[in-house]
């Protein structure tokens, strides 16, 4: 019970931290939200005195103590309203945040399961093989592809694919005349346009897990339970997964953990670079335009998921590890 | 090099028949990248009969384990056989593929890993592993599986009810026994333990050892234990190979080994056995004070007397000599000021209690040393004795101030322990200083010798400067490591283990220090090495009149360097005496059955 | 260059000759229906929904009859404005003075809605059948072009709506040529209205503005007009389709904004040394790789506004680089020069910051060439470049030493007072959105009052030439380069795009100016179809 | 201390550690490789205004003009030459590898070990901060970081990676220090009435520089690359000519469209050379750290 209490009160003081921070961060950025959209409104011209006070009349540019706002933050994440936003005036920010947000749980999501499990995999293969070509290409392959910059790798994927090869379509989650529904051809159309970002995430990101894993998965065939389990003559496949990967993927799972709980941030290069109507978009527009409520919905979504991806875990590595579970 | 003469040709094995396992000129090598190749069993050739059972012994490093890795066909790489031939029977191991291998498995060659507490998965509970085994051999029908791993389990004097258990949740000797019955699930013609009872607490040693010798005795299988203990071997072994530096040196029936070694290394292994309840006892360079000794104190001792009849190997060269460079020498290390025996602080434990919150939710607490009074005199040496978890390094961490009695208090002279911190704990460790267990793991491998003392001697001591320099030499040689420059200059990785201990010791010196508290010096040090250290401590003790608080499961050496003894049993003190008294005539049955689980080879073939 | 993957553009086959691709909203990435004309993060097309009372060409500040078919100044506090007859709102509801005197009140019960500000000049508002009469709060003869540029939209529909400054009028129902047709997210469609008072004149049928965003985007999907700056035009746009052209007039002038309230900037000897010392026409080089010119100092957008330039200014008002006469300035507000280094009166090695906004390419380029050019009689420049939103609460609260800005647009006299107007000035700390720099000239207030106060055609030409005369000598701002209006457009399916030769309206995609553009662009291919 | 010198000394242990570190690194022939282009990338940096045929910045040349014998990889929109460039541009790539990786490994060192030495509330007060920067996002944050210090220059950048960096490493080594504080040595370190810092730092740090090394090289990969995405999305410092700005700048004049491929095709590239030398080296690393993990195989 003391633990639970304990764990529980970490989780919520980090919660209200990260939260205050969420609150604190956007705050600290100069310049207001009605000078992010003058300076928007301003590349179309001079912009005058009578102009920026509509635009801050618009926008309700925060007013008030920082402690007032502060109260009223607190008070709308109870309530679970974020307000209006700013750089969509007068979109809600729920709204955008509900329209942004399947693409990327479905695209980053997806992609980040998928690698892991493909990496995971490729790893145990590479170490159960290992100083084989079924080593070296994963491995090798794996990080140097890791290396390069996303958005890098984007760009030539899009080019070539895109507007080269015209094998993919270069912009968007869906064609332009579709009406978004929930009928075979919207799905095809979606995957169709999820293909160039997802590859792109899905090579960049493998490596890591393959490297991860695999050096996790050497570790653990030297440890002794392995050779005896071989000097017992059990086969070599039930070795490599039930005896040695099962436990070298214990350390990998904090990392999928983050990374899961990063996931509804989105990518920002990639989806940026795609056009892709993901959250991370969405949060970048968020952050050049000044967004307060959107910044803080996005942030506190973002620490929220994370936080409880990492309960998750902790509660999936309790059921892989039986040490843990008592 | 008898040794290596009498195993060359077929030798005759008890039965008779052809031998079940014969090794030819085997050598092992072993190739780590990047660093220099290792050849860790050079042409060794024996034979194995069938319902032998061969002991194999050897110092640390000897290549036992490797030799055993390599013929059951264990070995992996860095490893490499590089030469010669194991026979399984008429076949050649290393003919065999992977798939046929893994099939002779069962009913082939097992083996039992050293370390046997990490050879069970952490995350299967042990039906799962005889499952495993099962359904890779298909040798049980499935629906005897269940009963055959109930009967395998009770085999090792275990209950069923372990079946459902993970690892974690069975103590080390459950877990060797586990182990055992899993390699006995493989109905194997030869098993090889490697050194199946090493990390395991004496009592627990010794029922497993009782264990694994009815097994084979009804079983019947052919057996190889490896072990650094000769006294395990000869326990149970009918003939023992002796390594040493990768070769076989000796090979000879465990009563030839006893009685008429003919190796010099042999000689010198067998030279450190010697029964604690004797009534003289004695090691080379050291010997127990007499029983009689009147008092506690006993100053009048006698000093180390004689050449050591079959000196320590070459390889530990400053070792062995130690301890009598170090008598020979006292007076020159006695600086100015050095104390007198009988000048020091009495330490007084009253009535110390310590109780640690559950480990776990749910768990009840651990009650470690529970009322504990005893009183160590200036110049005094106390043992404190009992099993694995006793309670005795929690007592010594509340004697030296790590940890907080929960009740009890702990006086040196007028100070009170308990409730010093920071900068007081600090001035403590000038009268209060450990020697710690393993001289491995007690040394910065990053460090140098002089570094070590030097900062030692610098925040315990007023000395700076070249004085400090010359303090810090002068307790090398005080250790007995010299050259002393030489020794200075060196990391904890160019040192041999006996030779690092006494870095630890001469650290310990550095404060001039009243109190020494020795939490098992001598445990992981080869036999070889042991005496050596502990003729220093006791010397030590003499010359600089500090008391000293051994703390062991090894009754040997608490009879050969201290005066009282304490056996501690979950954390209570069951037995308290003049150490001889104790040894020879036990009273309390906790004691008796430590003073039992000795291995004792003239038990078995005979004094 | 020999790349044998030049990127073609690659029409839609499917879309018609009646139909016109437009890259005219970006979408991020993808469109929220908000067609309220007011807002700042309307769709672009709002601005052809509805439609304005005078429709301003942003090119010269030329006043063209919209919804009001003529106006009148009778003194320099009144307007009369006269509504057009016969014009209809998209649901067939006739568009009245009723329209016009709503949309006025709500602007002045909702100010967020009254983004030009139309209620800081208007004092009453009467509408009587067709005519408008207004008061203004002062002699104000500028004010027609900003009530004017008010957009005006259906009572009927608009009344009920408990807060239209919050309201995103998803179904807009407006006067324009164009009304709604389809939208989805990534893309929505225009269509012709038959009941527009202009209807004869347009002649395409369907509008289709999809979220376009990136530059190869604007190349390969073969729109027909597209606003974007692009860098290379003539290898990228030019080369994609044979059929495409651009046209860059300019829409501004780019110059240092030096912080008046800052020294040693107070001093025109500095300011004049400076813009003695720069070339425009290489900065306009590097800056928008050649394809605008050097501004020039009168403060007018040439050749746009060439019928409006006082005469006896040299050169056209543009200040040539001259390095002697720029250190003989120096000298001349007590800066010394050794050769290597400017140093200030206080034997200071003369440096400062110029502050620009992160992101804006153009600029960047530029202050880097003005850093080379100073850097060469010894002045050192840093370059402080915050993002957008920081550059523009650095410059409203004058926070800053000298400043890359864009100023001066198609009213040339708003032009100057917005920027030289001491009504305006606030000291360093408060903020003001006009004169930034903080300039402060008798002179400049006292020409701005007399032509707030004229009607004079005459009168008010000759204060434009002092106040250009003004601008040329005291240097409040020092003119670099123009800004472009980057108008691309596909001439194969459409013709009559404005060019240098009919430069009728700037081919921005945003605010009035497609209405006008619509209305005049011809399908190429009618015969065909 | 002035000891009497009797025999040449050896070398310090840490510095002999060192060498027996790169040692080993050399052997292995993944890192070898890695060790020998990020040479090369350090030779470019350091000569590069030797090695450069043009100042970086000098914009008097033609514009987007093709490869050339004159400028071999043509030129930008700006008219600078791109190869000299991109040789400068190595500088700060390194600069902001070496610099954000370094300074987030120092941060990630003290607090790491800070954090596996304490006990009781210290402990679970650095816990909760190292749980913050780990829960904040990482790019966002670094977003609104560089906002808030866009006119920095380099240095700001620096700091950005540097600040949003160094969680996961304290992460990884307070694990491993937790279990070297429970070594002996440590404990005996106390009883020879060494301090908490000096323990910290003299008797555990040395012993985790394989692990902190591998840290290092990480963040350094990590720390390009963040610059590169950072300066691409126009969030840094686009007047410094690095990879990631020529990026910016080549995406900001079409490059793609004008066929300068070299623009756009070089810089990453490089990049992507770069952090693979890095992450090679590491492979070395791990292996030091890890004897397991060097090269040989599991003879299956
Ligand atoms: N994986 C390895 N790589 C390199 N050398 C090794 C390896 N394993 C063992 N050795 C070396 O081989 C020699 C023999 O080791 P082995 O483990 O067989 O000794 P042992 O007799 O079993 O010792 P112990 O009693 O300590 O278990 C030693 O010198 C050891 O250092
Ligand atoms: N810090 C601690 N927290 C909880 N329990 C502890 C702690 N330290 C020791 N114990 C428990 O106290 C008991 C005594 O442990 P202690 O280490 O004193 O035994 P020991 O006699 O030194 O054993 P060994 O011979 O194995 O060193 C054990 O049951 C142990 O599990
Ligand atoms: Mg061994
Ligand atoms: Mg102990």
């Amino acid at each position: 019970m003391r633990y639970f209490l304990q764990r529980g009160g970490w989780f919520a003081l980090t919660l209200w931290a990260a939260i205050t921070l969420n609150f604190l961060l956007p705050r600290m950025m100069p310049g207001s939200p009605a000078d992010a959209a003058i300076a928007k409104l301003s590349q179309n011209g001079p912009v005058t005195e009578e102009t920026r006070r509509a635009v801050e009349a618009q926008l309700g540019v925060p007013d008030g103590s920082l402690i007032q706002q502060y109260v009223d933050y607190l008070r709308q994440i109870l309530s679970l309203d974020f307000g209006v936003s700013y750089a969509f005036y007068p979109e809600p920010v729920s709204g955008l945040v509900a329209q942004a947000l399947p693409y990327t749980l479905v695209l980053v999501g997806l992609v980040t399961i998928a690698s892991f499990v493909i990496g995971t995999l490729l790893g145990v293969l590479a170490a159960w093989r290992r100083g084989t070509w079924m080593d070296a290409l994963p491995t090798v392959g794996g990080s140097f592809l890791t290396t390069f910059p996303y958005f890098w790798t984007s760009l030539l994927l899009l080019f070539f694919l895109g507007y080269v090869a015209h094998l993919f379509p270069t912009f968007g989650a869906f064609s332009a005349t579709t009406q978004p529904g929930l009928d075979w051809g919207t799905v095809v159309d979606a995957v169709y346009h999820a293909a160039l970002p997802a590859t792109t995430m899905l090579i960049t990101s493998l490596g890591g897990w393959v490297l991860g894993m695999r050096n996790a998965m050497i570790t653990t065939l030297g440890e002794d339970h392995v050779t005896f389990a071989e000097a017992n003559g059990i086969p070599g496949r039930t070795v490599a997964l039930k005896y040695a990967a099962r436990n070298a993927i214990l350390p990998n799972l904090t990392g999928f953990g983050m990374a899961l709980g990063g996931v509804v941030g989105g990518s920002i290069l990639v989806e940026q670079v795609f056009g892709y109507p993901g959250i991370g978009f969405l949060l970048f527009n968020a952050v050049t335009g000044q967004d307060y409520p959107l910044m803080q919905a996005i942030f506190l979504m973002i620490t929220v998921s994370v936080l409880v991806a990492n309960l998750l875990v902790d509660i999936l590595y309790g059921i892989l590890d039986p040490r843990t579970r008592r | 090099m008898t040794g290596t003469e009498t195993t060359t040709g077929p030798r005759d094995t008890p039965g008779g028949e052809a031998p079940l396992l014969s090794v030819r000129d085997l050598s092992v090598v072993y190739e780590p990248v990047g660093a220099t190749p290792t050849r860790a069993v050079k042409d060794v050739s024996f034979d194995v009969g069938r319902g032998e059972f061969l002991g194999l012994v050897g110092e640390s490093g000897s290549g036992k384990s490797t030799l055993g890795f390599a013929i059951t066909a264990l070995a992996r790489p860095p490893a490499r056989i590089e030469g010669g031939r194991i026979l399984f029977g008429d076949v050649d191991i290393a003919s065999m593929d992977h798939e046929q291998l893994r099939t002779q498995r069962q009913g082939g060659f097992a083996m039992v890993l050293q370390a046997g507490m990490n050879t069970l998965n952490p995350v299967r509970t042990i039906r799962q592993h005889f499952g495993d085994i099962f359904a890779a051999h298909r040798h049980v029908a499935p629906a005897r599986r269940e009963a055959r791993a109930a009967e395998l389990v009770r085999r090792v004097s275990l209950g069923p009810e372990v079946l459902d258990r993970y690892p974690f949740e069975l103590s080390g000797g459950m877990r060797q026994r586990v182990t055992i019955a899993l390699a006995l699930s493989l109905e194997p013609q030869l098993m090889v333990f490697d050194e199946p009872t090493t990390a395991l607490d004496v009592l627990v040693q010794h029922a497993v050892m009782d264990t694994i010798r009815a097994l084979q005795a009804e079983e019947g299988f052919t057996a190889i234990l490896i072990s650094h203990d000769l006294g395990v071997v000869l326990e149970s072994a009918h003939r023992v190979l002796v390594m040493r530096e990768g070769r076989i040196v000796e090979d000879a029936p465990s009563a030839d080994i006893l009685h008429r070694p003919q190796h010099e290394y042999t000689r010198m292994l067998l030279s450190h056995f010697a029964d604690p309840r004797a009534e003289h006892v004695s090691l080379p360079g050291i010997e127990a004070p007499e029983p009689a000794a009147d008092g506690p104190d006993g100053p009048d001792a006698p000093a180390a007397d004689g050449p050591d009849g079959p000196d320590a190997p070459a390889a530990d060269g400053p070792d062995a000599p130690a301890a009598d460079a170090a008598a020979a020498d006292a007076p020159a290390a006695d600086g100015p000021g050095r104390r007198r025996p009988g000048a020091g602080l009495e330490l007084r434990v009253e009535g110390v209690t310590k109780s640690f919150a559950p480990p776990r939710r749910r768990a009840a607490g651990v009650l470690a040393v529970d009322d504990v009074s005893f009183t160590l005199a200036p110049g005094g040496a106390t043992a404190l004795v009992g099993q694995s978890g006793s309670g005795k390094s929690t007592l010594a961490k509340m004697i030296t101030g790590v940890e907080k009695p929960t009740a009890g208090t702990i006086h040196l002279g007028s100070t009170s322990i308990g409730p010093l911190r920071g900068r007081a704990l600090r001035e403590l460790r000038r009268t209060v200083q450990m020697v710690f267990q393993d001289p491995y793991s007690a040394l910065n491998p990053l460090s140098t010798v002089e570094y070590t003392l030097t900062r030692a001697l610098a925040n315990l001591t007023d000395l700076r400067g070249p004085a400090l320099r010359r303090r810090m030499l002068e307790l090398l040689e005080t250790v007995g490591l010299t050259p002393v420059e030489q020794y200075a200059a060196k990391l904890p990785h160019q040192l041999s283990g006996g030779q690092r201990q006494r870095v630890v010791i001469a650290r310990a010196l550095a404060a001039d220090p009243q109190v020494i508290i020795a939490d098992e010096p001598v445990s992981m040090l080869d036999v070889s090495l042991r005496a050596g250290v502990l003729a220093l401590l006791r010397d030590l003790r003499e010359r600089t009149g500090m008391s000293l608080l051994y703390i062991t499961h090894d009754l040997l050496s608490a009879r050969l360097i201290t005066d009282d003894i304490l056996v501690l049993h979950e954390g209570r003190v069951v037995e308290q005496g003049p150490t001889a008294q104790v040894m020879r005539h036990p009273r309390d049955e906790y004691t008796i059955r430590l003073l039992e689980a000795i291995p004792d080879p003239a038990r078995v073939h005979g004094a | 260059s020999g790349c044998s993957l030049q990127i073609r553009s690659r029409p839609d086959p499917t879309i018609g000759p009646d139909t016109m691709l437009v890259a005219g909203d970006k979408g991020t990435p993808t469109f929220t229906a908000n067609f309220n004309p007011f807002h700042a993060n309307k769709r672009t097309a709002a601005s052809i929904l509805y439609e304005p009372l005078i429709w301003i060409n942003p090119l010269d500040g030329e006043l063209v009859p919209w919804l009001a078919e003529s106006w009148d100044q009778p003194d320099p506090q009144r307007i009369v404005l006269t509504l057009r007859e016969g014009v209809s709102w998209h649901d067939g509801t006739p568009l009245t003075g009723e329209d016009v005197d709503y949309t006025f009140r709500m602007l002045q019960d909702f100010p967020a809605n009254d983004v030009a500000g139309a209620w800081g000049r208007i004092d009453t508002l009467e509408v009587d059948g067709r005519t408008i009469a207004i008061t203004l709060k002062s002699p104000d003869s500028p004010a027609l072009p900003v009530i004017g540029q008010t957009v005006i939209v259906p009572r009927h529909l608009w009344e009920g709506v408990a807060d239209p400054s919050t309201w995103r009028n998803e179904e807009p129902v407006g006067s324009g040529p164009f009304q709604l047709g389809t939208f989805t997210a990534l893309q929505y469609t225009l269509d012709r209205f038959p009941g527009h008072w202009q209807a004869s004149s347009i002649d395409i049928e369907h509008l289709v503005y999809p979220a376009a965003s990136e530059e190869l985007d604007l190349v390969t999907k073969g729109y027909d007009w597209a606003y974007a700056y692009m860098s290379d035009v003539e290898n990228t746009w030019m080369a994609a389709n044979d059929a495409n052209r651009y046209w860059f007039p300019p829409g501004g002038i780019i110059g240092l904004h030096p912080n008046h309230d800052v020294a040693p900037f107070d001093d025109v000897d500095v300011r004049r040394g400076l813009a003695l010392a720069l070339d425009g026409r290489q900065v306009a080089e590097v800056a928008a790789e050649g394809y605008m010119d050097e501004a020039s100092q009168s403060g007018l957008l040439l050749p746009n506004q060439e019928d409006l330039l006082d005469p006896s200014l040299p050169e056209r008002g543009i200040i040539g680089q001259d390095t002697q006469a720029a250190i003989a300035a120096f000298e001349k507000a007590g800066f010394t020069y050794d050769g290597t280094t400017m140093r200030t009166p206080e034997g200071e090695p003369f440096t400062f910051a110029i502050t620009t906004a992160n992101g804006y390419t153009d600029w960047l380029r530029a202050v880097q060439e003005v850093q080379r050019e100073l850097g060469a009689i010894g002045i050192a420049v840093d370059i402080d470049a915050p993002q957008p939103a920081a550059y523009e609460a650095n410059l409203s609260s004058g926070d800053y030493q000298v400043a890359v800005g864009s100023s001066n647009g198609s009213d040339a006299f708003q032009g100057f007072s917005n920027l030289m107007s001491g009504e305006y000035y606030v000291p360093v700390g408060e903020t003001s959105q006009n004169n930034r720099i903080r300039y402060r000239s008798a002179e400049a207030d006292e020409l701005i009052t007399r032509y707030r106060a004229s009607v004079d055609e005459a009168e008010q030409s000759e204060i434009l030439h002092a106040l250009q005369r003004l601008f040329h000598t005291d240097l409040p701002v020092i003119a670099l380069y123009y800004g472009g209006l980057w108008g691309l457009y596909n001439q194969a399916r459409f013709t009559g795009w404005p060019t240098a030769e009919d430069p009728y309206a700037p081919l921005q995609t945003y605010g009035s100016s497609p209405l006008l553009v619509l209305t005049r662009l011809r399908r190429a291919q009618k015969e065909a179809s | 201390m002035s000891a009497p010198e009797t025999a040449p000394r050896p070398l310090p242990p840490a510095l002999a550690g060192l060498r027996g570190g790169l040692r080993t690194i050399w052997t292995h022939r993944k890192a070898r490789i890695g060790l020998i282009v990020l040479g090369l990338f350090v030779v470019l940096a350091v000569l590069a205004p030797w090695i450069a045929p043009y100042d970086p910045k000098d914009n008097s040349f033609g514009r987007s003009l093709a490869g050339s014998a004159q400028h071999w990889l043509g030129t930008t929109a700006a008219g600078e030459d791109v190869l000299s460039q991109l040789i400068h541009g190595a500088r700060i790539s390194l600069l902001v590898g070496f610099g954000a990786g370094g300074i987030s490994t120092i941060i990630s060192v003290v607090i790491g070990l800070c954090w596996g030495y304490v006990r009781g509330l210290p402990g679970e007060v650095i816990n909760f901060v190292v749980n913050l920067f780990l829960v904040i996002p990482g790019l966002p944050l670094m977003i609104v970081v560089a906002t808030y210090l866009s006119d920095g220059g380099i240095s700001v950048i620096i700091a950005v990676i540097a600040i949003t960096g160094w969680a996961w490493g304290a992460r990884v080594l307070r694990s491993q220090t937790a279990s070297l504080r429970g070594r002996d040595f440590v404990e005996a370190a106390r009883f020879s009435g060494e301090r908490a810092p000096r323990i910290i730092f003299r008797e555990i740090l040395p012993n985790m520089t394989s692990l902190i090394a591998g840290g290092f090289f990480g963040a350094a990969t990590a720390a390009i690359l963040a610059e590169a995405g950072l300066e691409y999305l126009g969030l840094g410092d686009s007047t410094i000519v690095s990879w990631g700005t020529m990026l910016y700048w080549a995406q900001n004049s079409n490059a793609l469209l004008t066929g300068q491929w070299a623009l756009l095709f070089a810089p990453g590239l490089c990049i992507a050379l770069l952090a693979t030398s890095l992450t090679l080296i590491n492979f070395g690393i791990d292996g030091i750290s890890n004897p397991r993990l060097r090269e040989g195989s599991t003879g299956r």
